[in-house]
C-alpha cells in the first residue's frame, strides 16, 4: 500500500525499527533544514550532497536487487556504474574521441544497452554454474573494463578521462536554460546570516531533481517487482534454489532477469554520475565503488529496497559526513583520521543495528492479495505468546 | 527575501555563509579561510603527506606576520587520491565552506576532475600544487604551482640524446600524469623507443616489466612513475642483476628512494626535476627550516605546497575583497614578472603593507620563480639531477 | 629471461599469496565469513617486524643473507598479527549477533581502522627492512634464473609454514574439528568440540600466517600502510579459485594466481610465436596479452580454469 | 560412563518417586526461542536406568525439552538437574562432558566429513579408548560400517539417522538424549535401532527419547509423556497411555 | 504394449542406472506408475529411493536408461522442465526457506503464476493480484487442514521438523501437479495427522493427481498404495499390491523384518 492511498493504515503498519528509521530521518532532515537557513549548511552543497546520496541509493538498488533479491553475488558494481557513466560520456562529451555532441537521452539509451549486453554475456556462462563463479567472474569483468578504458585510448580517451559532458538537461526546452534564467534570490532568515540561491544552486536544483526521478523510477518498479511472485521466486533461489527448481522454476532465467535488472540500474547510477560531475576518468571504476555499494546495501538490510534507499544516504553521511568531525582539531595527525572514523562509523552500525538497518521485514506477497485476505498477522495459538525477556539461543 | 543580480554580490563561487562574509576585507579579525585538496588517504598518500609540511611552514610565516591584522586558516580535505573523492572535497570547500581559493590537488586526473566538476563557471581560484600532466596546460582557468611536464619531457629527451643513446626503453605510471609526459618524450625524441609499456601503480611486483625492458635490449631507461613505485622496480632490478643506464622524471625522485634503495643501485641515473632554484639563498633558509622543523630535506613537492600557500596569502592581501573574483586578479600578479623581485613572504608583505599595489611585488619561490603564463603554468626552472654516491647532485639547469 | 627464470619468480610471489590465502580461507570456513580485514592484518605483521627489526637488529649471524634479527623479527610479526586478530574477534566479532555478510562489512570497518592506525603511527611513506639487498645468486644466472638468498628464504620459510600447517591439519584433531565446525557449528557444540577454542585457534593459525606473508612481502617489495590491502583482491581471486574455504585449495589458488602474475611476459612471447589466423585476430590477441593486461589474464585464467574445474582446483568440499 | 556420578547422589533428598533420584529432571521449565515461548511449565523426569518416551503432536515442544535440557536453549524459568545439580544454561559441550549425549532431529551429521570422522568428532571429549569404542560401534551398525570412508552426505536417509545414534554413543554417555531415532528408518532397520536403544539402556544408560513411532517408542519404554503445547498433559506407564482412549485419539492416531 | 497402457502410464521408468563412484545407487530399474493410482515405493535404507526420484526429477542424470513422463522423454531435461510437463516432487529432508515465512513458502508451489513475470507485473498487475488472492486462500485452505495455519505468518526456518515435513508437502500439492512424487511424506509426523494426510492424499488422488511414494511407514503404505514397488540395491525386486508384496519371503528379509 502507498502512503497515498492510505496514510494510517501505512503508519500502522510500521515495524519497530522503520519507527525508528523514520523518526531519525525525520529528525536528521529537520536538522539539515535549519542548518540550511541558517546558512550552517549551504544548500548547493546539500544538493550535491543529495545527488551523490542518490547515486549510492542507485548502485545499493542495483546491488540488492542482485544480491539482496537472488543472492547473486557481483563485484562488478564498479564497472556497470563506468559503463554507464563512459556509456553516456562518449555519445555526448565534446571530448570524446568516438563520438561525442549527441543529446544526452541518446547518451542515456546507449548506456544502458552497452550495460545490457555486457550483463548478458557474464550472465550467460556464469548464471547457470555455481553461485562462486558469478563472483569470480564478476571480480575479473570489473578489472577487465577498467583495464580497456584505461588503455584502449582510440576508444575511451585512455588516462585523461573525457570532459566536456553536458549536463543532462541539455537541449531540453525550459529546463537547459533554467538556472541561468533563475533569479539570483537572498534569504536571510538569521538576521546577519544571509542565504544565497544563485546560478549554482539551480544547477545542483536540477541535478537533484533528476537524481530523484532515477532514483525514485528505480524504486517504484522495484517495489512492485519485489513484493510479488516474482520477486518470491527470487528470494526462494537465493535461498534454496534447488527447491525452485523442484517446483517448476526457470531459475536460470530468473537469475538472468534479476542480474541483467540490477545491472542496468547500477548504469543509471552511471549516467547521473556523468552528468553530475562533468568529467569521467578511468579511476571511476575503481573497485572502491563496488565496496561502497556493498557496505550500503548490507547497512540497509539486504533484500530491502528502503533499506537500500537508507543505505546509499548511509554511505554519503558516513563518508562525507565524516569531512565534518574532521573540523574538529584533534592532536593528532588529521590524515587518517576520516579514515579511522569511517571504520569506527561502520563497525558501531553493525554493532548496534545487527539486522541492517532496515531488514526485508514484509512478506513478498502481492500486497492487494494479504490486505484483501483479511488473515490475522498474528499467530493465534495459544503457546506463543510474547514474553519479555528470555532465553538465548 | 530580495533578488540580487548576478554580479551583484562580487559574485563569489559559493553561497556558504562564510564567503558573504569575507567580502568587506579588513575590519573584521576573523581569519581568511581558504580551502585545500590533498592526497591524505590513497594511493598518493605519501605526497599528501609531504605537501603537509609545505602548508604547515608556509602557515606560520603566513601567520607570523599576518594579512590585514588576520589570519591565514587553511581546510583541508582528503581527495582519496581518487576523482569521486577530490570532488566531494572540492564540493565541500566551495559551496559549503565558501572558500573563494583553492589549492588542489595531487594528482593531475584528479586536479582536472576538480577544476571540470566544481570550479569551471565560478570564479574560485583553483591552484594546483603538485600535478604536472600535460592537460592541464589547455585550462588557464586552472593554475598550477608544478612546471607542466612538457618541459620535462623535451629536456629527457635532449639528455638522452646527447648521452649518445638512439635506443631507450620506457616506463610510465598508468595515468594522467604519466601518459601525458610520455606522449610528450615520444614526439620529441628523435632516437627509436624500443619499449613503451605502462605500469599500474601500487602492484607489489614489477618485475614482469622490468623484464621485458630488459629483454628490449635498449641500454637507456626511462621511469615516468611515483617513487613507491619507482622503488619498487629498482630492487628488482637490482636483485636482477640488470645493468642500464636510467633516466627519471619528476616524481621518482626523493629521500625515500634513495634511502629505499641499495647503494649504487641507481648510480649515474639522471632525472629531470621541476626545481627549486637550490643555489638561491631562499630555498636555503627554507630548506633549513624544514629541516630544522621535520628533520628532513624538503622535495619539491612540499616546496610547491609551500608555495601554493604563500602566493594564495600574498594575493589576498593584495586584493581589496576576499572574494574569488578579486582573487583571479591578484593571484597572478603578486608572483607575475613586474614588480621588485623579493623571496619571502616577510618581504612581500611589507611591500603589499606599505601601499603596494599586486603589480609592485614579484614573489620568488622557493620552488622557483612562479610567473604563471597565460594557460597557468608557472616558467619554472628545471634542474638535471644526476646520482651520484647514491645522493642526488644538481649537475645542469634548465629554464623551462 | 627464460621459461624457468619466470617460474622462479612465481614461485617466490606465489609463496606470499599462499600464506596469504589460506588465512583467509581458514577464516572464511570456520568463522563464516570473508575477512576483509585480512590484508590489513599481512600489513600488522609487516609493521610490527619492522619495529622489532629496528630494535633488536642484526643479533650477530645470518643465514640465506638474512640477520637472525630478521627471523625474530619474522616470529613476532607472526605473534602480532595473531594476537591483534584474537584481540579483534574477542572484542568486535564475537559480540556481534550478525549473519556472516555483516562479519563481512564489519571487516571492512576494521580493515580501515588498522590501516589508519598503521598510518597515523608510521605515515603513509614507504619504508623497507634494513637489509642489505643482495644481487642474484650467480650460479642460477646461466639458465636465466635471477632469484637472491632473500627470494630461497622467502620461499624456503613459506614452504615450512605451509608444511607445518599441513601437518597441524591432518595429524592432530584441530584440522578435523575445524571441518566439523565449519561444517555444522551446532552439531559440533553438541559432539563436545569448543567451538570458540577452535575458533581462537583459527585466528591464530590464519592471522599468523597472513602476518607472515606481510613480512615476506615487506622484504620481497616494501611495507606501505596499503601494501596488504592491494594485494587482497588476487588473494580472494586465489581463494575462491581453489574453491572457497578449502585450504588445500587456496594453496593451490594462491600459486596459480602468483605464477600467472608473474608469467605473463611469457605468455606475450607464446602469443606472438604462435601462428594465428587469421591476421587481425593475431593483432588483437597481441595487443590484448600485453603486461597492460596482466591483471585480467589473470582473471581470465581463473574463469577458464573454473570451466575445467567447476568446483575449484581442488573439487568440492575438499580441505 | 562415570559411575561415581551415580554414587555421589545416593545420599542426597529423596525425589518424590520412591526414594530414586533422577538422574535429569526438568522441572517448571519455561523456555522458547528468541521472544517466543514454546515449554509452559513443563516438568520431566529420567530416572536411572530409564528409557522414557516424549509423545505428541507435531510443534508441541518434544524437541524443545530436549534442547533445553542438554543446554541449546536456556530455562527462562525452572530448572535442569542433572545427579541433582542444576545444569541449565551450561554449554552443550560442556553438558556433553558431564556423560550427557544428544541426538538432533535434523541436521544431525556433519555432511562434508566421513563417517569415519563423524565418529571421530562424537569422540573428542573423550580421554582415549576411541579406535575400540568406534570398532565396536561399526559391529554394531554394519549399515554404516560399509562406508566408512564416505562422505557423510552421500548417505541414505536412513543411513544418515543411524549414523548420527551412533555418533552420540560414542562418548558411552549416563544418559542419551534422542530426537526421532526411527524417522526415515525402514522397519526392519528400525526395529535393529530400538533394539540397540535397548542395549545401550542395559548397560545403564538412561534414555529420554522423542518418538513418533509410538507403538515401538512406547513399546520399549518404561514411562512416557504426552506434551501438547510446550505443557505434558499426561504421564504413565506405556500401558496407561496406550490404552487410554482419549491419548489414543488424540495423539497416538489410534 | 498397447497404445492404450502407454496412454494410461503417466510415469514410465526404463532401465534407469546411476551409480556413485563404484556403487550403483540404481541398477536397471524399471517400473511403471499408472495414471491415477497411489504407487507405493518401499525398500531398505540405501535402496537407491531417492536417487531414483532426483533421476526422474532431472536432478541427477542418469548413466543409462530413459524417464518419460506423459508419453514424452524427459530424460536429461531441467528439473523445472520436467516440473512443467507436470511432474513435481518433494524432498527427503525437508527444505528450509531462509527470510521467509511459512505461507510466502507455500505461495512458491503453485506453477505458471502470471506474477512471476516481470511484464505482467506492469503490463497487467490487476491478473497477477487475482491469481495471488485465489493461491494465498488455496494455501490458508491447506494449511488448515494440515493444522498448521497457526504458523502462517512465522519464519519458514523456525518451525519444529515435523512442522517443516508438512510444509513440503502442502506446498507440493498446491502445485496442483499430475504426478506428485513424495519422498517420506509422513516420517516424523505424527500419527494422529498422518492418518488424516493420509485422507488427503487419497481426496487428491481421486480428484485425479498421480503419486509415487515412498515411506516407511507400513500402516500407511499398505493402506494408501496400491501398487507396490520394492526396491532392493538399485534394482525392482518385486512388484504388486499390498498383501502379496507384505507376504513375499524375499521383502520381509530384506526390509520388513519379522517385526512386521
Ligand atoms: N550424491 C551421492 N554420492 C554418492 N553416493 C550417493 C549419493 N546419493 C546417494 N548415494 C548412495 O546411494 C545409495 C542410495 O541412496 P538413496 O538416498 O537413494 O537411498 P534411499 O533408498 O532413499 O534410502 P532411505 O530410505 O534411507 O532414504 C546409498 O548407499 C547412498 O549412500
Ligand atoms: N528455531 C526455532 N525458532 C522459533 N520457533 C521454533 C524453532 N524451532 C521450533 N519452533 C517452534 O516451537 C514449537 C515447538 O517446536 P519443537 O521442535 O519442540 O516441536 P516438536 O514437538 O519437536 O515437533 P515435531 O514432532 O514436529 O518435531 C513449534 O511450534 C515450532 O514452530
Ligand atoms: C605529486 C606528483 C606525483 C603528482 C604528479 N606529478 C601528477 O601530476 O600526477
Ligand atoms: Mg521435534
Ligand atoms: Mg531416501
Amino acid at each position: 500500500m502507498s502512503l497515498l492511498d492510505d496514510p494510517k493504515a501505512a503508519f500502522a503498519d510500521l515495524t519497530r525499527p522503520e519507527w525508528w528509521v523514520l523518526g531519525v530521518s525525520v529528525a536528521f532532515l529537520l536538522f539539515l533544514f535549519v542548518a540550511m537557513l541558517t546558512g550552517g549548511l549551504s544548500p548547493t552543497y546539500f544538493l550535491f550532497l543529495v545527488g551523490l546520496a542518490g547515486m549510492y541509493a542507485l548502485l545499493s538498488f542495483g546491488l540488492n536487487a542482485q544480491w539482496g533479491f537472488t543472492g547473486l553475488i557481483n563485484f562488478s558494481v564498479a564497472a556497470f556504474f563506468g559503463i554507464g557513466a563512459y556509456g553516456t560520456a562518449l555519445m555526448t562529451a565534446s571530448g570524446s574521441p568516438i563520438a561525442g555532441g549527441f543529446n544526452p537521452l541518446v547518451g542515456l539509451a546507449v548506456a544502458l544497452v552497452v550495460a545490457f549486453v555486457l550483463a548478458l554475456l557474464i550472465g550467460i556462462p556464469t548464471l547457470r554454474l555455481r553461485a562462486d563463479y558469478l563472483a569470480i567472474a564478476s571480480l575479473g569483468l570489473a578489472e577487465v573494463v577498467r583495464l580497456i578504458v584505461l588503455n584502449e585510448r582510440w576508444l575511451t580517451n585512455g588516462s585523461a578521462g573525457l570532459r566536456g559532458i553536458p549536463g543532462f538537461f541539455v537541449g531540453w526546452p525550459v529546463l537547459s536554460t533554467f538556472p541561468e534564467a533563475m533569479p539570483g534570490l537572498r534569504l536571510e532568515v538569521v538576521p546577519g546570516s544571509p542565504v544565497f540561491l544563485e546560478t549554482p544552486f539551480w544547477q545542483a536544483s536540477l541535478n537533484g531533481l533528476l537524481v530523484v526521478a532515477f532514483a525514485g523510477g528505480a524504486y517504484l518498479v522495484l517495489r512492485r517487482a519485489h513484493r510479488s511472485p516474482w520477486g518470491r521466486v527470487l528470494r526462494t533461489i537465493r535461498s534454496d534454489e534447488d527447491l525452485a527448481r523442484a517446483l517448476g522454476k526457470n531459475t536460470y532465467s530468473f537469475k538472468m532477469q534479476s542480474f541483467v535488472l540490477g545491472s542496468l540500474i547500477m548504469a543509471l547510477a552511471g549516467v547521473f554520475y556523468a552528468h553530475l560531475n562533468l568529467y569521467v576518468g578511468p579511476g571511476d571504476l575503481d573497485p572502491i565503488t563496488t565496496f561502497y555499494a556493498w557496505v550500503a546495501v548490507i547497512l540497509g538490510g539486504s533484500g530491502s529496497n528502503r533499506g537500500a534507499l537508507f543505505g546509499g544516504v548511509v554511505i554519503v553521511t558516513i563518508r562525507e559526513g565524516t569531512r565534518f568531525l574532521n573540523d574538529v582539531a584533534l592532536p593528532i595527525d588529521p590524515a587518517p583520521l576520516r579514515l579511522l572514523l569511517i571504520g569506527v562509523v561502520i563497525v558501531a552500525v553493525m554493532r548496534y543495528r545487527p539486522q541492517g538497518v532496515l531488514p526485508p521485514q514484509r512478506e513478498l506477497i502481492w500486497p492487494s492479495a494479504v490486505d484483501g485476505g483479511g488473515t490475522p498477522e498474528t499467530p493465534d495459538s495459544g503457546v506463543r505468546e510474547r514474553k519479555g525477556g528470555g532465553g538465548d539461543e | 527575501l530580495s533578488t540580487t543580480d548576478d554580479g551583484g554580490e562580487g559574485g563569489e563561487g559559493g553561497e556558504g555563509g562564510e564567503g558573504g562574509e569575507g567580502g568587506d576585507g579588513g575590519d573584521s579579525t576573523e581569519a581568511y579561510e581558504i580551502g585545500m585538496v590533498d592526497s591524505q588517504t590513497g594511493s598518493l598518500s605519501a605526497f599528501g603527506e609531504r605537501n603537509q609540511r609545505g602548508v604547515n611552514l608556509a602557515l606560520s610565516r603566513v601567520n607570523e606576520i599576518g594579512i590585514n591584522g588576520r589570519d591565514l586558516d587553511i581546510v583541508v580535505e582528503d581527495s582519496e587520491s581518487e576523482n569521486q573523492g577530490g570532488i566531494a572535497a572540492a564540493q565541500k570547500l566551495v559551496n559549503q565552506d565558501g572558500v573563494p581559493f583553492l589549492i588542489g590537488a595531487v594528482g593531475s586526473g584528479v586536479s582536472l576532475a576538480i577544476y571540470e566538476s566544481v570550479i569551471e563557471g565560478t570564479d574560485v581560484v583553483q591552484l594546483s600544487q603538485n600535478s604536472t600532466g600535460l592537460n592541464l596546460t589547455e585550462f588557464p582557468g586552472l593554475l598550477r604551482m608544478s612546471p607542466s611536464g612538457r618541459s620535462q619531457s623535451l629536456a629527457l629527451s635532449n639528455l638522452i640524446t646527447d648521452d649518445g643513446y638512439d635506443e631507450v626503453a620506457i616506463t610510465y605510471v598508468n595515468n594522467d600524469y604519466g601518459q601525458s609526459l610520455t606522449d610528450a618524450f615520444v614526439d620529441a625524441y628523435d632516437g627509436e623507443v624500443v619499449y613503451n609499456t605502462p605500469h599500474d601503480q601500487d602492484q607489489q611486483s614489477y618485475s614482469s616489466v622490468i623484464s621485458e625492458m630488459n629483454s628490449s635490449g635498449a641500454d637507456a631507461w626511462l621511469f615516468i612513475t611515483y617513487q613507491a613505485e619507482f622503488a619498487t622496480m629498482v630492487n628488482e632490478v637490482y636483485s636482477s642483476g640488470y645493468e642500464a643506464q636510467f633516466y627519471g622524471a619528476d616524481s621518482v625522485s626523493g629521500d625515500n628512494v634513495l634511502e629505499n634503495t641499495p647503494e649504487g643501485s641507481i648510480e649515474g641515473m639522471k632525472i629531470v626535476v621541476p626545481s627549486a632554484p637550490v643555489e638561491e639563498e631562499n630555498y636555503q633558509s627554507f630548506a633549513d627550516a624544514f629541516e630544522s622543523e621535520y628533520g628532513r630535506q624538503p622535495t619539491s613537492w612540499a616546496a610547491y605546497a609551500y608555495d601554493c600557500v604563500i602566493n594564495a596569502a600574498l594575493a589576498i592581501q593584495a586584493a581589496d575583497e576576499f572574494s574569488g573574483a578579486a582573487l583571479q586578479d591578484t593571484v597572478r600578479r603578486v608572483s607575475g614578472p613586474e614588480g621588485e623581485e623579493v623571496t619571502s613572504f616577510e618581504a612581500a608583505s611589507q611591500i603589499l603593507a606599505d601601499g603596494g599595489g599586486p603589480d609592485d611585488v614579484d614573489y620568488q619561490g622557493v620552488s622557483g620563480p612562479i610567473n604563471f603564463d597565460e594557460n597557468g603554468d608557472p616558467v619554472g626552472f628545471l634542474q638535471v639531477l644526476e646520482v651520484q654516491d647514491h645522493a642526488y647532485e644538481g649537475i645542469d639547469f634548465i629554464e623551462g | 629471461m627464460t621459461v624457468l627464470g619466470y617460474l622462479a619468480n612465481g614461485l617466490v610471489f606465489s609463496s606470499i599469496i599462499v600464506l596469504g590465502s589460506i588465512g583467509l580461507s581458514l577464516v572464511y570456513s570456520i568463522a563464516d565469513f570473508a575477512n576483509f580485514a585480512h590484508g590489513d592484518t599481512m600489513t600488522i605483521g609487516a609493521y610490527s617486524a619492522l619495529v622489532t627489526f629496528g630494535a633488536v637488529g642484526g643479533l650477530g649471524g645470518a643465514v640465506l643473507g638474512l640477520p637472525y634479527g630478521f627471523f625474530l623479527a619474522l616470529i613476532v610479526g607472526i605473534a602480532v598479527a595473531a594476537v591483534v586478530a584474537v584481540a579483534t574477534e574477542k572484542l568486535i566479532y564475537e559480540p556481534l549477533d550478525v549473519d556472516s555478510i555483516g562479519l563481512l562489512i564489519t571487516s571492512i570497518g576494521i580493515a580501515f581502522i588498522y590501516r589508519a592506525v598503521i598510518q597515523i603511527r608510521f605515515g603513509s611513506d614507504f619504508t623497507r627492512f634494513d637489509v642489505r639487498p643482495l644481487r642474484p645468486i650467480e650460479a642460477l644466472v646461466p639458465y636465466g634464473v635471477r632469484i637472491t638468498l632473500h627470494d630461497v628464504a622467502i620461499f624456503g620459510s613459506a614452504v615450512a609454514l605451509v608444511v607445518g600447517l599441513h601437518v597441524l591439519l591432518q595429524y592432530t584433531d584441530l584440522g578435523r574439528k575445524m571441518r566439523a565446525m565449519a561444517d555444522n557449528p551446532d552439531l559440533a557444540r553438541v559432539s563436545g568440540i569448543r567451538t570458540k577454542r577452535v575458533k581462537l585457534w583459527t585466528w591464530v593459525i590464519g592471522a599468523g600466517l597472513a602476518g607472515a606473508g606481510g613480512v615476506f612481502l615487506g622484504l620481497f617489495n616494501q611495507l606501505a600502510p596499503r601494501m596488504g590491502f592491494n594485494l587482497l583482491l588476487v588473494i580472494f581471486a586465489a581463494v575462491i579459485l581453489g574453491g572457497i574455504g578449502s585450504v588445500y585449495g587456496a594453496m593451490a589458488g594462491g600459486f596459480l594466481i602468483g605464477m600467472i602474475n608473474q608469467l605473463t611476459p611469457f605468455f606475450s612471447n607464446v602469443v606472438e610465436a604462435l601462428p594465428i589466423r587469421p591476421n587481425w585476430l593475431a593483432t588483437l590477441i597481441e595487443n590484448l596479452v600485453t603486461i597492460e593486461y596482466a591483471n585480467a589474464i589473470a582473471f581470465v585464467i581463473m574463469v577458464v580454469v573454473l570451466l575445467v574445474r567447476p568446483n575449484g582446483i581442488a573439487g568440492e568440499g575438499a580441505t | 560412563m562415570s559411575d561415581g556420578m551415580t554414587d555421589d547422589t545416593t545420599g542426597a533428598a529423596d525425589g518424590p518417586h520412591g526414594g530414586t533420584d533422577p538422574v535429569l529432571s526438568l522441572s517448571g521449565v519455561d523456555s522458547g526461542y528468541g521472544e517466543v515461548q514454546v515449554l509452559d511449565d513443563c516438568s520431566v523426569r529420567l530416572d536411572p536406568g530409564e528409557i522414557v518416551c516424549l509423545v505428541g503432536p507435531n510443534g508441541a515442544g518434544k524437541s524443545t525439552v530436549l534442547k533445553t535440557a542438554f543446554g541449546m536453549l536456556t530455562p527462562w524459568t525452572g530448572t535442569v538437574e542433572y545427579h541433582g545439580r542444576d545444569i541449565g544454561g551450561m554449554a552443550p559441550e560442556e553438558i556433553v562432558r558431564e556423560g550427557i549425549g544428544y541426538v538432533p532431529q535434523t541436521d544431525n551429521v556433519f555432511g562434508s566429513l566421513t563417517i569415519d570422522e563423524n565418529l571421530r568428532m562424537g569422540g573428542v571429549a573423550r580421554d582415549g579408548g576411541l579406535e575400540e569404542v568406534i570398532e565396536t560401534l561399526y559391529d554394531r551398525f554394519p549399515i554404516i560400517d560399509e562406508k566408512r570412508g564416505s562422505k557423510a552426505k552421500t548417505l541414505s536417509g536412513g543411513q544418515r539417522q543411524v549414523l548420527a545414534f551412533a555418533r552420540a554413543l560414542v562418548m558411552e554417555p549416563d544418559v542419551l538424549l534422542i530426537d526421532e531415532p526411527s524417522a526415515g528408518l525402514a522397519p526392519n532397520t528400525a526395529d535393529d535401532v530400538f533394539e540397540d536403544v535397548r542395549e545401550v539402556n542395559d548397560m545403564d544408560t538412561a534414555i529420554l527419547m522423542v518418538e513418533q513411532n509410538v507403538t515401538k517408542g512406547l513399546g520399549i519404554s518404561d514411562r512416557g509423556y504426552v506434551l501438547d503445547q510446550g505443557t505434558v498433559r499426561f504421564e504413565g506407564t506405556p500401558e496407561e497411555l496406550l490404552n487410554d482412549e482419549e491419548v489414543s485419539q488424540l495423539y497416538l492416531g489410534g | 504394449m498397447s497404445d492404450a497402457d502407454t496412454e494410461n502410464v503417466v510415469l514410465r521408468v526404463d532401465d534407469l542406472q546411476k551409480s556413485f563412484g563404484g556403487l550403483a545407487a540404481t541398477d536397471h530399474a524399471t517400473f511403471d506408475v499408472e495414471r491415477g493410482t497411489i504407487t507405493g515405493l518401499i525398500g531398505p535404507n540405501g535402496a537407491g529411493k531417492s536417487t531414483i526420484f532426483n533421476l526422474i526429477s532431472g536432478f541427477y542424470e542418469p548413466d543409462g536408461g530413459t524417464v518419460e513422463v506423459n508419453g514424452t522423454d524427459v530424460t536429461g531435461m531441467e528439473p523445472y522442465e520436467v516440473a512443467e510437463r507436470g511432474l513435481v516432487r518433494t524432498f527427503q529432508t525437508p527444505r528450509k526457506l531462509e527470510g521467509m515465512t511459512v505461507r510466502e513458502a507455500m505461495l512458491v508451489g503453485p506453477r505458471k503464476q502470471p506474477g512471476e513475470s516481470f511484464l505482467t507485473l506492469f503490463t497487467s498487475p490487476g491478473t497477477a493480484a487475482e491469481s495471488e488472492s485465489a493461491n494465498l486462500a488455496e494455501a490458508e485452505r491447506i494449511l488448515a487442514e494440515f493444522e498448521i495455519d497457526h504458523l502462517a505468518t512465522q519464519p519458514a526456518t523456525d518451525i519444529s521438523g515435523g512442522q517443516m515435513k508438512l510444509v513440503e508437502l502442502a506446498r507440493a500439492m498446491l502445485a496442483e501437479p499430475e504426478v506428485l512424487l513424495l519422498d517420506e511424506p509422513v516420517a516424523g509426523v505424527n500419527p494422529t495427522l498422518a492418518k488424516k494426510l493420509k485422507e488427503q492424499i487419497r481426496r487428491l488422488n481421486e480428484q485425479g493427481t498421480t503419486f509415487l511414494l515412498i515411506e516407511h511407514d507400513m500402516e500407511f503404505v499398505m493402506d494408501l498404495a496400491d501398487p507396490i514397488v520394492v526396491l532392493d540395491q538399485g534394482h525392482v525386486l518385486t512388484e504388486g499390491p499390498p498383501h502379496s508384496v507384505r507376504n513375499d519371503q524375499r521383502v520381509i528379509d530384506a526390509y520388513l523384518g519379522g517385526g512386521a
